[in-house]
């Protein structure tokens, strides 16, 4: 019930009778998906963001090339219109005059946004865009924090199912974009690593039932199950999976697994289920995974999003510490992002060109109610688990 | 050779029978009665024959072409004008403006704004509404609605007025008046009538010649004095045995 | 192919779907059939009573089948509150009913939008979910999660009694009669506006029930709602507007095209599908499936 | 339709001329934030105006209208860099009438909710067939780089208010328009008395067709990023609908005041309180239908009696 009082205190602050921060604030601006398509994925990047506002002001505010400013969010709505998350940028940097930027969420978003922080030369670290599409943004002001991107993701999972002793594969994909990339290069990886390809069927997002889908995926007798999905069919298939009795050892999902509800509807019944994300608290070598985990579970009542919420934190601490080295002024900034390496929650990070150069294509299975990671070895934290 | 000619229509609305083969032929000039009771068929009549409804079978011709299956406004532009039992008024639009859109599209003549509003006066005055010209439609009495729907039937200069009860709903004065103003409308205008009328006897004081429907069927076909005087006329209106 | 074409299995989850689709679309036509209002806020009550039923279950641990009059007592009050705040004002209005058809189009965009943001608001959008009754039960090779088993028996229930109520108890028939002909019904001494808000706010309740079973196999979130008002209005346009037993019929067809064609063609042509029909049968049949022709 | 009230609608439409002028300075004075706030108020107006053409007239209310935005930003986003774009803007404009042309015959026969939905089934059927063509032709997603600037798309879309409301004004003052406005009234009367209630209905839906073809088109050149559940998004439709009847429809100023009125609010509000502005929209909504439920048009043309009388 915390959320209510969030809410009658936001709706105080906005009739102006809490005081807002004093002090000279650093001002970062962003656009979220508060309504329409995305209004469901975004909380798991505004929570990072705000998280870690609130643990920079608590530690005595931003560290802006040695002394210390309180940061203060400043943030609208852009009803998961990419166009319109544009123009609010447009607006953070014209008229609002925020001094930082953080990104939007999604790969949509991420592109329009590009453009215009290019006009402006304004540096902005990015995260929850995923698509091949960002090696086609000219590089300079934006960044992808991310390292799942479909080209390297299919490769890679082929490789895991090869290495997990899938035979032959069901692969039934979302028509959305992220899936479809994924599917089209994961194909020929699968092919190349002579996994036989038994059933490959597309699905329209707005499906109710896959019954009939699982049944033919069933009667098929693979050992491998690859659903190229968007959270909400995430849910409808495991649902579903378990009804129509599916047995496989190798089953992933592309998006939703690490959505904190997706443990809470499916509780042991997930367990084993394989899905994209680089990060989990329980790698010991990144110090700052555990730490950030806890404070997360303390201050939301639920788990990150092990892909989004690191995502987006990450992006946080590399804005946090570009700026404590280069300050506000945007060319020193643009040069410190570009060039410096970063220590954040997913370990080391450091940017050739927009991409991260560092961070590797990595898979995570739901092992006993927590995120594992089991690919590739030098971070994985746990072995592959067979269903 | 006769201006209207309806030759063996009929229609059935989901196997229930309205028209069972009927023939018709109006002249050119004369005031034809069509009488029977309700449920006889003279509304799908007048139905078919302005294009609203599709005949099972048979055919209906105007002057020397066949009409059948043409769309009501085609109908209407090639001179055949009817009213509605139930008027049905251009209820947001004013008295005129509904007679000027009658003008507009069912006569051949394409004028101004300007004179297309003294027509419209001209046809009001005509049917004695000219006092409502402003009026919006939905505001009219019942008889005065009777008479716009006269006045926009006549507006579009038909050479066929088929008039379905004008009087229906009328009290025997006004009843009256609408007889006296189809008579003036007749004498004005060069034009025939169909006339579907329950009161006997404003049909055959409008009408040249009667034709009465019963169960879908043509039983009785002659002059108005020859029809009351026939026995199922009499028993099915005048109650006798 | 053939032997997953007759397994009982897709049988069930067709039943399933239809029952949702028939139920979620009993309450639209009870509201538009009655007061010919365009309730395109049907879905976003919807996810009010799913997040009803998630609050309860998560924070005092009542069963959401338990739950389910409290659920439905709250849609109803919402019902209740826009009945007397907006509604009752439209229709004792004289308006056509196309102005009647459009404002209420208009009015209930508002409640819409009103009704998500607040529970965004309030909950934030990420997606909610519970553990509720999901042992799957196996009779004789069909597996039936238990939670879907629950949707189909209680949506069956609540369909046939609404179903007999209106078509044999005093009360029921005099509203089977105000769907068929308002002016009618006013004529033979109907209450007309006392049924016309009996039949709100039950429809109000119905769309919190639906939400409720919903609740309990899908994740919930403010902006779940649209797809349901959407299917809800394709389903009551197939069976005809305002005719029940129509909308019933129209929401199982519905259920089972839509499970079937996904494995006679390909997942893939699924909404393409849906919509073709639907598109298909309007135009075929003006008047929907079961509508009975209107005259103008 | 009296002539007191053309007349002031003559003058209102010059007032709307003159505004039109204004906003084209936008980019000029008030700097790129506005000029994309201008690019879209323009946008809502062009594809109320073209909604009014048609459903506003007739009374058929098209909860569809985002289709043949949607066809139109196809049109464009697909032939990128293999078509001039002063070619397929008006392309997607063409494709747009199109369709409107193929589907109207059937689709027309239907009235009243039926027509509502059916019109919002078919965007979805469209949608959906597109989003397949795309997945079939392995490009989910399209990435339009090198797109012309804001200031030029402002003006492209300004000039097609303008063509809008001409279109419009014309049509409202014409023989066709009449026509359309009493099949709105009585389609079967409209018949006995003459008007060509088929052709005209089919005219005009696919005439209302091409305004929001080449606005999806413009509107595509917007965003580097084209998506075809973005172009397709029901929402549109349902907002063009809003400020339609907002606005007052079936009347050439009500596109203007509706979509001036609610870009405004939403703007308005969506700044000063981002937590619930959505909210006030609503209730704002709501508010409206209730105390001017025959849109500001009418309200205005209200205070214009009042005041000579009083």
């Amino acid at each position: 019930m915390k959320r209510i009082v969030h809410f009658i205190a936001l709706l105080l602050c906005s009739l102006g009778l809490i005081p807002a921060q004093a002090a000279e604030p650093v001002r970062i601006g962003y656009s979220i998906a508060k309504t329409g398509l995305f209004a469901q994925a975004a909380p798991s990047q505004i929570t990072a963001y705000e998280l870690w506002a609130n643990q920079v002001n608590a530690a005595g505010g931003l560290d802006v090339a040695g002394d210390r400013r309180p940061v203060e969010l400043v943030w609208f709505d852009d009803e998961s219109d990419p166009a319109k998350s544009a123009q609010i940028y447009e607006k953070l940097i014209s008229d609002e005059k925020v001094d930082l930027l953080l990104a939007p969420w999604g790969t949509p978003h991420h592109l329009n946004v590009a453009g215009v922080v290019e006009r402006h030369g304004f540096p902005m670290v990015g995260n929850t865009a995923a698509s091949v599409a960002v090696r086609e943004v000219q590089p300079g002001n934006i960044w992808f924090s991310t390292s799942a991107i479909p080209d390297r993701i299919g490769p890679e999972l082929a490789a895991l199912a090869k290495q997990s002793g899938v035979k032959s594969v069901a692969i039934i994909a979302n028509v959305l974009p992220f899936a479809q990339e994924n599917l089209q290069f994961l194909v020929p990886a699968l092919e190349a690593e002579g996994i036989e390809i038994a059933l490959n069927e597309s699905y329209p997002p707005d499906i109710s039932d896959m019954t009939g889908l699982l049944s033919q995926i069933k009667s098929a007798g693979v050992d491998g199950i690859i659903a190229l999905s968007y959270p909400a069919d995430s849910f409808l298939y495991m649902g579903q999976a378990r009804e129509v009795g599916i047995d496989v050892s190798f089953e992933f999902l592309l998006v939703g697994p690490t959505i904190s509800a997706f443990s809470q509807a499916f509780g042991d019944f997930a367990d084993g289920i394989v899905t994209i994300g680089h990060w989990s608290p329980h790698q010991s070598k990144w110090s700052r995974a555990k730490p950030f985990f806890d404070a997360y579970v303390a201050a939301y009542e639920m788990n990150p999003d092990y892909l989004d919420t690191a995502l987006a934190y990450m992006s946080c601490e590399i804005l946090e510490q570009a700026v404590a080295t280069a300050g506000l002024d945007r060319d020193k900034l643009r040069t410190a992002i570009a060039s410096s390496t970063f220590d954040t929650i997913n370990g080391k990070v450091s940017f050739e060109g927009v991409e991260n150069a560092v961070t590797p294509t990595a898979f995570l299975q739901l092992q006993g109610g927590d995120m594992h990671l089991i690919w590739p070895e030098d971070i994985a934290t746990a072995g592959f688990s067979p269903r | 050779m006769s201006l209207l000619t309806v030759r063996g229509i009929a229609k059935s609305f989901g196997g229930v029978r309205a028209l069972g083969s009927v023939d018709l032929h109006v002249q050119q000039g004369e005031t034809l009665g069509l009488m029977g009771s309700n449920g006889a068929g003279k509304t799908t009549l007048f139905g078919i024959i302005a294009g609203h409804i599709r005949p099972t079978s048979g055919d209906v011709w105007f002057h020397d072409r066949s009409i059948r299956g043409l769309s009501p406004d085609k109908v209407c532009r090639l001179g055949i004008a009817r009213t509605f039992q139930i008027v049905r008024p251009f209820a947001g639009l004013t008295v005129r403006e509904n007679v000027e859109i009658a003008l507009l599209f069912g006569s051949k003549s394409r004028d101004g704004q300007d004179i297309l509003s003294e027509k419209a006066m001209t046809v009001l005055a005509e049917v004695g509404l000219e006092a409502h010209a402003g009026a919006l439609a939905a505001t009219l009495t019942l008889s005065a609605r009777k008479r716009l729907e006269v006045a926009r039937a006549i507006a579009t200069d038909p050479e066929l007025l088929l008039l379905d009860e004008v009087m229906a709903g009328l009290n025997p004065r006004e009843g009256e008046d609408m007889v006296e103003l189809i008579k003036q409308i007749k004498l004005r205008r060069p034009l025939s009538i169909v006339l579907v009328e329950h009161v006997v006897k404003a049909l055959t004081a409008l009408s040249d010649r009667i034709v009465v429907l019963h169960q879908g069927e043509i039983i009785v076909d002659g002059l108005p004095s020859e029809v009351v005087r026939h026995p199922t006329v009499r028993s099915a209106y005048f109650g006798d045995e | 192919m053939t032997e997953i074409l007759i397994s009982p299995q897709l049988a069930f989850s067709a039943l399933v779907l239809g029952s949702l689709y028939s139920l979620i679309a009993l309450g639209l036509n009870l509201v538009y059939g009655t007061m010919r209002l365009l309730n395109i806020a049907h879905g976003d009550l919807i996810m009010v009573g799913a997040y009803a039923t998630f609050w309860f279950f998560t924070l005092t641990g009542m069963s959401p089948l338990v739950g389910l009059p409290l659920v439905a007592g709250i849609a109803a009050a919402i019902g209740i509150i826009l009945y007397f705040s907006i509604f009752r004002r439209q229709l004792s209005g004289t308006d056509r009913v196309e102005r009647i058809e459009a404002n209420s189009l208009l009015l209930f965009f508002g409640v819409s939008v009103i009704l998500q943001n607040t529970v965004a608001m309030m909950f934030s959008g990420s997606p909610r979910a519970y553990q509720f009754l999901d042992t799957v039960y196996e009779v004789s090779g069909l597996m039936m999660t238990g939670n879907r088993l629950a949707i189909l028996v209680i949506a069956a229930i609540l369909l046939t009694s609404v179903v007999l109520f209106l078509s044999r108890s005093q009360y029921g028939l005099s509203i089977s009669a105000l769907i068929q002909n308002q002016t009618a019904a006013r004529v033979v001494g109907i209450n007309v506006s006392r049924l016309q808000f009996v039949s709100f706010i039950s429809g109000f309740a119905l769309a919190g029930i639906a939400g409720a079973l919903v609740s309990m196999t899908e994740q919930i979130s403010p902006f779940m709602g649209f797809p349901f008002t959407i299917a809800a209005f394709v389903v009551i346009i197939l069976g005809g507007l305002g005719n029940i037993k129509g909308g019933i019929i129209a929401g199982m067809l519905l259920g089972f095209v839509e499970i079937y064609v996904v494995v006679l063609t390909s997942a893939n042509f699924r909404s393409m599908l849906i919509y073709g029909l639907f598109v298909g049968i309007l135009l075929l049949r003006p008047e929907g499936l079961l509508g009975k022709t209107r005259r103008h | 339709m009296t002539s007191v009230f053309s007349l002031a609608k003559m003058r209102f439409v010059w007032f709307l001329f003159a505004g039109v002028l204004l906003i084209a300075q936008v980019p000029s004075i008030l700097g790129s934030y506005w000029t994309l706030i201008a690019l879209n108020l323009m946008m809502w107006v062009a594809m109320t105006q073209s909604w009014t053409l048609f459903s506003g007239m007739t009374g058929y209310i098209s909860l569809g209208h985002v289709v043949f935005y949607g066809v139109g930003a196809y049109v464009v986003a697909s032939t990128f860099n293999s078509i001039p774009l002063w070619l397929a803007v008006p392309m997607g404009g063409i494709a747009a009438a199109l369709l409107a042309l193929v589907v109207s015959l059937p689709v027309l026969r239907v009235r009243g909710p039926y027509f509502v939905i059916l019109t919002f089934g078919l965007a979805e059927l469209v949608k959906f067939s597109i989003l397949n063509l795309e997945t079939v032709s392995g490009n989910s997603s399209r990435l339009l780089f090198g797109t012309p600037s804001v200031e030029i798309l402002l003006y492209c879309m300004i000039g097609l208010v303008v063509f809008a409301t001409l279109t419009t004004l014309i049509v409202t003052h014409s023989r066709f328009g009449r026509g359309l406005t009493v099949i709105r009234e009585d389609e079967v009367a409209a018949a006995t008395v003459g008007v060509p209630v088929l052709r005209y209905k089919i005219i005009a839906f696919t005439v209302s067709a091409i305004v929001p073809g080449m606005a999806g088109g413009l509107m595509a050149l917007k965003s580097t990023y084209f998506e075809v559940l973005q172009v397709f998004n029901p929402i549109i439709s349902f907002t063009v609908v809003t400020m339609a009847i907002i606005g007052g429809s079936g009347d050439v100023r009500g596109p203007f005041l509706g979509a001036v009125f609610l870009v405004l609010l939403s703007e308005l509000f969506w700044t000063t309180a981002p937590q619930f502005y959505m909210i006030l929209v609503g209730l704002f909504l709501i508010l409206f239908v209730i105390f001017a439920p025959n849109g500001i048009a009418a309200f205005l043309d209200k205070l214009q009696i009042s005041r000579r009388s009083g």
